[in-house]
C-alpha cells in the first residue's frame, strides 16, 4: 500500500538548479522499450491520453449495449446479469479510466510547461503510477470472462449486493480498484510535489494558470480520499474473505455505513472530474475572447471552498436510506451552498466574454459548450439537492440525466477542448477545423439526444439500472439510444482529427492562438522533448 | 531532505492519515450513531433505569416484530405484540427462542429502532440482544427484555417499533467477534 | 490578525480585490491563512448543523 | 452570426421541448396525497427558478458571444474585476437559495411526521419480491410480478401494464394515515410508488419508517428504486386503494381465507392436489431464479431439475427451503409462504420436470416442523 512508496528521487530538483536532466542525455531505448520505460513528463502524458481514450472508447462501447438493449421495452440482446455487468464496467471504466487517466495526462503534459519546470519532480514514480493502469484494467475487465461474470452491483457497489450476494469474480475487482487508486494517488504526489517545488523563479502561487491551479487542489482532494476508498474496498474484501462484519447486519454490521464511507469518498470524487476541466476552461475562453480572465482570484477562492464544500455534503446521496430529520436538513443546506461558488465560476467566465473580442475555434466551441450544458447539469444538481423533492427523483433516469450531464458535456467536454487547444503545441500543428467543427456539432447533438430525454423519463418514474421497462417510458428511451449511436459514431470523427493533425497540417508558432498569455506557449511548437531546462523568466501577468 | 523530498513525505504522511482514519470512521460512526440516534442503532451495552417519575398522562405504543434471517431455523416469539407504557416506566416482556432444527446452533438476535430518533430515550437494562445464544437442537429458552422509554421522548413519537432480526453465528464470525470486541462485539 | 479573518472571509465569499489579495500574498504568512480556513470551515459547519437543529424543532 | 443563431435556436428548443413535454403528462406525478402535491409544486417552484436563471444567465452569455465576435470587429476591452458586481452576484444567489431552502424545510418535516397510524403496514424486500405484512391482522402476502415472460422475451405483445402489474396488490384504505416499516431479507430495495411519494430503502437487519395518507381510491404503480440484482427490473409495486368500508370487508375476507388455508393444514393432501397448488407456487415464487423448467443458472441459481443431491435428501430440501441459504440468494420461505404452500411447492419440486422421486410432503408435516 500507501507505505512502500515513493522511490528516492535520484536528481536534485529545484527552483535554482538548472539543467540538472544529466541521465536522459544517455542513450535512449528504442521502440517499445522506449515508451516502457520512459521517465519523460510528455511521452507519459502522451501515454496517460491514448490509455484514457482507450477506456474511453471501451466503456462507450458498453454504454451503446446498454443503450442497444434499451432501444425498445423487453429483453432482447443481453440479459439482465450481463445488463447489470454493462452497467457497472461502464461507470467504472468511465470515471476510473477514462476521466481520471484523462486528466492525470493533460497534468503530466501541461502542468510542467505552465510552471517552467523541466518534468516532473518524480519522474520514475511517474512512469509506474502510469503503468500500474493498463494492468489494473485489464484485470478488470478479465472479470467479464470470470465464472459468473464481473461485477454487477453498479459502479457505486452497494454492501451488501457486493459483499455477500456478488459473484467470485469480486476480488479481483477490488484488487483492479486498489491498483487504480494506488496509481491515482501516486499521480496525485507527482503533481502537488511539482507545482509546489519546481515553479519558475518569481512564479507565485497566485501567479500560477487556473489550470495548474484547480489540478494542485484536485491532488489534494484525491490525497484525502483515494485512501477512504481503499479504506472500503479492504472492507469489503475482508467481509468476503476473512468473515468480517463490517457491512454484514447478521454479524451486527450496517450496510448504510458501507453508503457513509463510499460518499465521503465519491462525493470529493466527483469533483476531482470536474476541477480540472474548469481550470482547462479558463485557460481557453481567455484565450478566445482575447481579455483576461475575470476575476482570477475569486476563481481560486471559489474552486477551494467547492473543494472544502465537497467534503459536507456526502449524504445528499443517501436522503431515502432513512436518515433522520436533522441530518437530511444539514446535507440539503450544505449541497444547496455549493451553487454559490459553483455559480461564481460561471459567472466569470461569462463576464470574460463580456466585452472580449471571440472567435470560434473547435476549443473554444467545446468550452462554451461546456459552461453551458454543464450548467444545466448544476440546475437538475440543485434540484436534486431539495431534500423532499429527492423522494421522488432519487435513482430514476432524472439522476442519470444530470450527472451525465455534468460528466459528459462537463468533464469530458473539457478534455476534448483542451486537447483541441493544445494540440498545436504537441503536434506542431493545427488540428482541421471543418473536422473539429463536425465533431463538436454531432458530439452536442448526439449528448443532447441522449440525455435531456432522460430528465423527462425518470420524472415519468423510470428507476435507473433497469435492463427493461414499462411501455411509458418507450419513446424517450428510443430518443435516448439513437442519440447515444450519433455521440458515439461521432467520436470516431475526433479520433481522424487528432491522428490527422499528429501527421500534418497547417504548421503552429510557438505562440499557436494569438491570445494565449501562459508559459507553454513560449516553448517551441511541437515542444521538444526536453523544455525549461533552464528556468524560464517568468514575468507576473496581472490577473 | 530536499523540497521536493519534504513534500512527498509529507503528503504520504497525510496518505496514510487518510487510510487510517477510514478504519476509524467504522467505530466513530458507531459511537455517533449512538449519540445521535442514526439508523436506530442502540447501545450493545445494558443501562442502568433512569430514576424519574412516571408520565402517567401519556402512552407510547411500543410493537415487537420479530423475524428469522436467512439459513436461520430459529423462531423468536414475543409474549405482546403490542403494548402501551408510560414514558417513565420501566417495563419487562418475555421472548423465547425455539431451535427448530436438528442441529445445535448459535445465533444473534440483531435489533433496530424504528423511527430512529427514538432510540435516543430508549434505555435497556436487560435484553438478549446483548449477547449471542447458543440453542441445542429443540431447544426452548425464554429471555425478558427490560426497557424504558425516557420522559424525554419527543412528543410527537407515539409508536415506538423494536425490531429483532435472527442470524446464526458462523464459526470464523464468532473467533473474529472475540477478537475485535468490543468495537463490533455482539449484536449493535 | 482581523486581516487574516477577513481576507479568508473574503474567500470563503469569493471575492477579493486585487489589492488586497496582493497585500496579503506579500505580508500574510500561509500557515495562518491555512490554520484560520480550517477554523473557518469548522465555524461553517457548526452554523449550518446549528440551522439544521433549530428548523428541525 | 449563423453559429450564434443556431446556438440560440438550440437553447430555445430545450426550452420549448421542455415545456411542452412538461404540459403531456412526462413530468413528476402531482400524487395523491398532502405529501405528493406539495413535493410536486417544490419541484416546479425550483424548476422555474431554474430557468428564469438560465434564460438570465445564457442571455448574458450569448448577447456577449454574438456582440462582442471578432469578425463583427470587436476589440477586447481589458477589465478583470469588478468588487461590487462580484458581490452582487454572490449574494442574489444566496438569497434565492434561502428562498427555495424554506418550503423545503417544512414539507421535508411534514414528512417527518410521526404521530399515530391507523394501519401499520410492515413491507419488506426480497430478491425479487415484496411481502407485506399487515401487522396486528393476521394477514400477510408476497406480491410478484405477474407480467408473462413470454411478453418480456417478446413472444406475445405488451400489455397496457407491462412490468408493472404483480398477482396481489397492496391494498390499503383511503383518508387513513398507514405507516409502512421497511426492511429486507438479502440486499437493499427501494420501495417507490410515484403517486404516493414515498420512496425508501429497505435494509437488511434495519427498519425504515414512512407513511401516507391516500386521498383517491385507485391503482397506483412503481417499481423497485435500489439496484438489488437480477431481476430489479422486475420486482413492481402495486397499491390498490380503497375506501375506507371496503377496505375494511377485504381485510376481513383476507383474515377468513387465512383462517381457512390454516385449517387446510391438518387434512390430508393428494399428490395431484399438491402437484397443481406447487405449480402456481413454483411460478410465482421460485421460476424466476431456478427457472420454470427448473434448469436453473448456475452458479448462482442452482438446477432442481435433476439435482441429484437434492432428490436424495428429502430433510435438506425442506430445510432450504424453509430457512434458506446464507450467503446466498436463496430466501428463507418459512414466513412467507403458509404450510400449505411449503408443502406444496417441495413436492412439486420433487416430482416436476422428470425428478420422479415419488416423494409426498404433507402440509401438517412442515406445520409440525415449524412449531417444534
Amino acid at each position: 500500500m500507501a507505505s512502500n512508496l515513493p522511490p528516492k528521487p535520484t536528481l536534485e530538483h529545484s527552483t535554482t538548479t538548472s539543467g540538472g536532466l544529466a541521465h536522459e542525455h544517455h542513450e535512449r531505448p528504442r521502440g517499445m522499450l522506449r515508451w516502457l520505460l520512459t521517465t519523460n513528463h510528455k511521452e507519459i502524458g502522451t501515454l496517460y491520453l491514448i490509455f484514457s481514450l482507450t477506456m474511453f472508447f471501451i466503456g462507450g462501447i458498453f454504454a451503446l449495449v446498454v443503450r442497444a438493449e434499451l432501444f425498445q421495452p423487453g429483453l432482447q440482446l443481453v440479459q439482465p446479469e450481463f445488463f447489470n455487468q454493462m452497467t457497472t464496467m461502464h461507470g467504472l471504466i468511465m470515471v476510473f479510466g477514462a476521466v481520471m487517466p484523462a486528466f492525470v495526462g493533460l497534468a503530466n503534459w501541461m502542468v510542467p510547461l505552465q510552471v517552467g519546470a523541466p518534468d516532473m519532480a518524480l519522474p520514475r514514480l511517474n512512469n509506474f503510477s502510469f503503468w500500474l493502469l493498463p494492468v489494473a484494467f485489464t484485470l478488470l475487465l478479465s472479470t467479464l470472462l470470470m465464472p459468473g461474470g464481473g461485477p454487477n452491483f453498479g459502479w457505486t457497489f452497494y454492501a451488501p449486493l457486493s459483499t455477500t450476494y456478488a459473484p467470485p469474480s469480486t476480488t479481483f475487482f477490488i484488487l483492479s480498484l486498489h491498483m487504480a487508486g494506488i496509481s491515482s494517488i501516486l499521480g496525485a504526489i507527482n503533481i502537488i510535489a511539482t507545482i509546489l517545488n519546481l515553479r519558475a523563479p518569481g512564479m507565485r502561487l497566485m501567479d500560477m494558470p487556473l489550470f495548474v491551479w484547480t489540478w494542485l487542489i484536485t491532488a489534494f482532494l484525491l490525497i484525502a480520499v483515494m485512501p477512504i476508498l481503499a479504506g472500503v474496498i479492504t472492507m469489503m474484501l475482508m467481509d468476503i474473505n476473512f468473515g468480517t462484519s463490517f457491512f454484514n447486519a447478521a454479524g451486527g454490521g450496517d450496510p448504510v455505513l458501507f453508503q457513509h464511507l463510499f460518499w465521503f469518498f465519491g462525493h470529493p470524487e466527483v469533483y476531482i472530474m470536474i476541477l480540472p476541466a474548469f481550470g482547462i476552461v479558463s485557460a481557453i475562453i481567455p484565450t478566445f475572447a482575447r481579455k483576461p480572465l475575470f476575476g482570477y482570484a475569486s476563481m481560486v477562492y471559489a474552486t477551494a471552498s467547492i473543494a472544502i464544500l465537497s467534503f459536507l455534503v456526502w449524504a445528499h446521496h443517501m436522503f431515502v436510506v432513512g436518515l433522520p430529520l436533522v441530518a437530511e436538513l444539514f446535507f440539503m443546506f450544505t449541497t444547496m451552498l455549493i451553487a454559490v461558488p459553483t455559480g461564481v465560476k460561471v459567472f466569470n467566465w461569462i463576464a470574460t466574454l463580456f466585452q472580449g473580442s471571440i472567435t470560434f475555434e473547435t476549443a473554444m466551441l467545446f468550452a462554451l459548450a461546456f459552461v453551458v450544458l454543464f450548467s444545466i447539469g448544476g440546475f437538475s444538481g440543485l434540484m436534486l439537492a431539495i431534500a423532499p423533492a429527492d423522494f421522488q427523483y432519487h435513482d430514476t433516469y432524472f439522476v442519470v440525466a444530470h450527472f451525465h450531464y455534468v460528466l459528459v458535456p462537463g468533464a469530458i467536454f473539457a478534455i476534448m477542448a483542451g486537447v483541441y487547444y493544445w494540440l498545436p503545441k504537441w503536434t506542431g500543428h493545427y488540428p482541421d477545423e471543418r473536422l473539429g467543427r463536425w465533431h463538436f456539432w454531432m458530439s452536442v447533438i448526439g449528448v443532447n439526444l441522449t440525455f435531456f430525454p432522460m430528465h423527462f423519463s425518470g420524472l415519468a418514474g423510470m428507476p435507473r439500472r433497469i435492463p427493461d421497462y414499462a411501455l411509458q417510458f418507450a419513446d424517450f428511451n428510443m430518443v435516448s439510444s439513437v442519440g447515444a449511436l450519433m455521440f458515439g459514431v461521432s467520436q470516431l470523427l475526433f479520433v481522424w482529427g487528432v491522428i490527422k493533425c499528429v501527421r500534418g497540417g497547417e504548421k503552429a508558432p510557438a505562440k499557436a492562438w494569438e491570445g494565449a498569455e501562459d508559459l507553454e506557449w513560449s516553448v517551441p511548437s511541437p515542444a521538444p522533448l526536453h523544455t525549461f531546462d533552464t528556468p524560464p523568466d517568468f514575468k507576473p501577468v496581472t490577473h | 531532505m530536499n523540497p521536493v523530498q519534504r513534500t512527498v513525505f509529507r503528503t504520504v504522511l497525510a496518505l496514510m492519515g487518510m487510510f487510517a482514519f477510514a478504519f476509524a470512521l467504522v467505530p466513530l460512526y458507531d459511537a455517533f450513531c449512538q449519540v445521535t440516534g442514526i439508523n436506530g442503532k442502540v447501545g450493545d451495552q445494558p443501562r442502568s433505569i433512569a430514576n424519574e417519575e412516571v408520565d402517567t398522562s401519556r402512552y407510547v405504543t411500543v410493537q415487537f416484530i420479530t423475524r428469522s434471517g436467512k439459513g436461520m431455523p430459529w423462531q423468536l416469539e414475543v409474549e405482546h405484540r403490542q403494548m402501551r407504557v408510560h414514558p417513565g416506566q420501566p417495563t419487562e416482556v418475555n421472548f423465547a427462542f425455539s431451535n427448530n432444527s436438528g442441529k445445535a446452533l448459535t445465533g444473534r438476535a440483531v435489533p433496530s429502532v424504528s423511527p430512529s430518533q427514538a432510540s435516543l430515550h430508549l434505555r435497556k437494562v436487560q435484553c438478549f440482544c446483548f449477547e449471542e445464544q447458543h440453542l441445542e437442537a429443540g431447544e426452548r429458552l425464554e429471555a425478558p427484555l427490560v426497557f424504558q422509554l425516557t420522559r424525554d421522548l419527543p412528543p410527537d413519537i407515539n409508536t415506538v417499533t423494536l425490531v429483532y432480526t435472527l442470524y446464526p453465528v458462523t464459526d470464523s464470525q464468532s473467533q473474529l467477534q472475540a477478537q475485535t470486541s468490543p468495537v463490533r462485539g455482539g449484536g449493535v | 490578525m482581523w486581516e487574516v479573518i477577513k481576507s479568508v472571509l473574503a474567500a470563503f465569499f469569493g471575492v477579493q480585490k486585487e489589492r488586497q489579495r496582493q497585500h496579503d500574498f506579500q505580508h500574510g504568512k500561509p500557515g495562518a491563512f491555512i490554520a484560520v480556513g480550517i477554523v473557518m470551515a469548522a465555524v461553517l459547519v457548526m452554523l449550518v448543523a446549528a440551522v439544521a437543529i433549530m428548523a428541525a424543532r | 452570426m449563423r453559429k450564434t443563431l443556431a446556438w440560440i435556436m438550440g437553447a430555445g428548443s430545450f426550452l420549448g421541448l421542455a415545456s411542452s413535454t412538461l404540459a403531456n403528462g412526462w413530468n413528476m406525478p402531482a400524487g395523491v396525497t398532502d405529501v405528493s402535491r406539495e413535493i410536486y409544486s417544490l419541484h416546479m417552484t425550483i424548476f422555474w427558478i431554474c430557468v428564469v436563471i438560465g434564460i438570465v444567465v445564457f442571455g448574458v452569455m450569448f448577447y456577449s458571444l454574438f456582440r462582442y465576435r471578432r469578425s463583427r470587429g470587436a476589440k477586447s476591452a481589458n477589465f478583470h474585476e469588478n468588487t461590487s458586481v462580484e458581490v452582487v452576484w454572490t449574494a442574489v444567489p444566496l438569497l434565492i437559495l434561502v428562498g427555495m431552502a424554506l418550503p423545503a424545510t417544512a414539507t421535508l418535516k411534514r414528512m417527518y411526521d410521526a404521530s399515530e397510524a391507523d394501519l401499520d403496514v410492515m413491507v419488506t424486500g426480497q430478491q425479487w419480491r415484496w411481502h407485506y405484512e399487515y401487522l396486528g391482522e393476521n394477514v400477510s402476502f408476497t406480491s410478484s410480478l405477474s407480467t408473462p415472460r413470454s411478453q418480456i422475451n417478446g413472444e406475445e405483445e405488451k400489455g397496457e401494464n407491462y412490468l408493472l402489474d404483480v398477482d396481489q396488490p397492496l391494498v390499503l384504505p383511503v383518508g387513513r394515515k398507514v405507516r409502512f416499516l421497511m426492511t429486507s431479507d438479502d440486499v437493499i430495495h427501494s420501495w417507490w410508488v410515484p403517486d404516493l411519494a414515498v420512496k425508501q430503502d429497505s435494509i437488511p437487519g434495519f427498519v425504515n419508517e414512512n407513511w401516507v395518507r391516500i386521498e383517491e381510491p385507485g391503482i397506483y404503480r412503481g417499481q423497485c428504486a435500489e439496484l438489488c440484482g437480477k431481476d430489479h427490473a422486475f420486482m413492481p409495486v402495486v397499491v390498490r386503494a380503497l375506501e375506507g368500508d371496503e377496505f375494511d370487508s377485504w381485510l376481513a375476507e383476507r383474515r377468513k381465507e387465512a383462517e381457512a388455508e390454516a385449517s387446510g393444514v391438518d387434512r390430508e393432501w393428494s399428490m395431484d392436489e399438491l402437484m397443481e397448488r406447487g405449480e402456481q407456487v413454483y411460478g410465482a415464487i421460485c421460476a424466476t431464479c431456478h427457472q420454470p423448467d427448473g434448469s436453473g443458472a448456475e452458479p448462482t441459481f442452482p438446477a432442481l431439475a435433476g439435482n441429484e443431491a437434492l432428490l436424495n435428501d428429502r430433510d435438506r430440501h425442506i430445510d432450504v427451503v424453509l430457512n434458506g441459504v446464507s450467503g446466498t440468494p436463496m430466501a428463507a420461505f418459512r414466513s412467507n409462504l403458509n404450510p400449505v404452500e411449503l408443502a406444496a411447492v417441495i413436492t412439486y419440486e420433487r416430482n416436476a420436470w422428470g425428478n420422479e422421486s415419488g416423494d409426498v410432503v404433507q402440509p401438517s408435516e412442515i406445520q409440525a416442523l415449524l412449531e417444534q
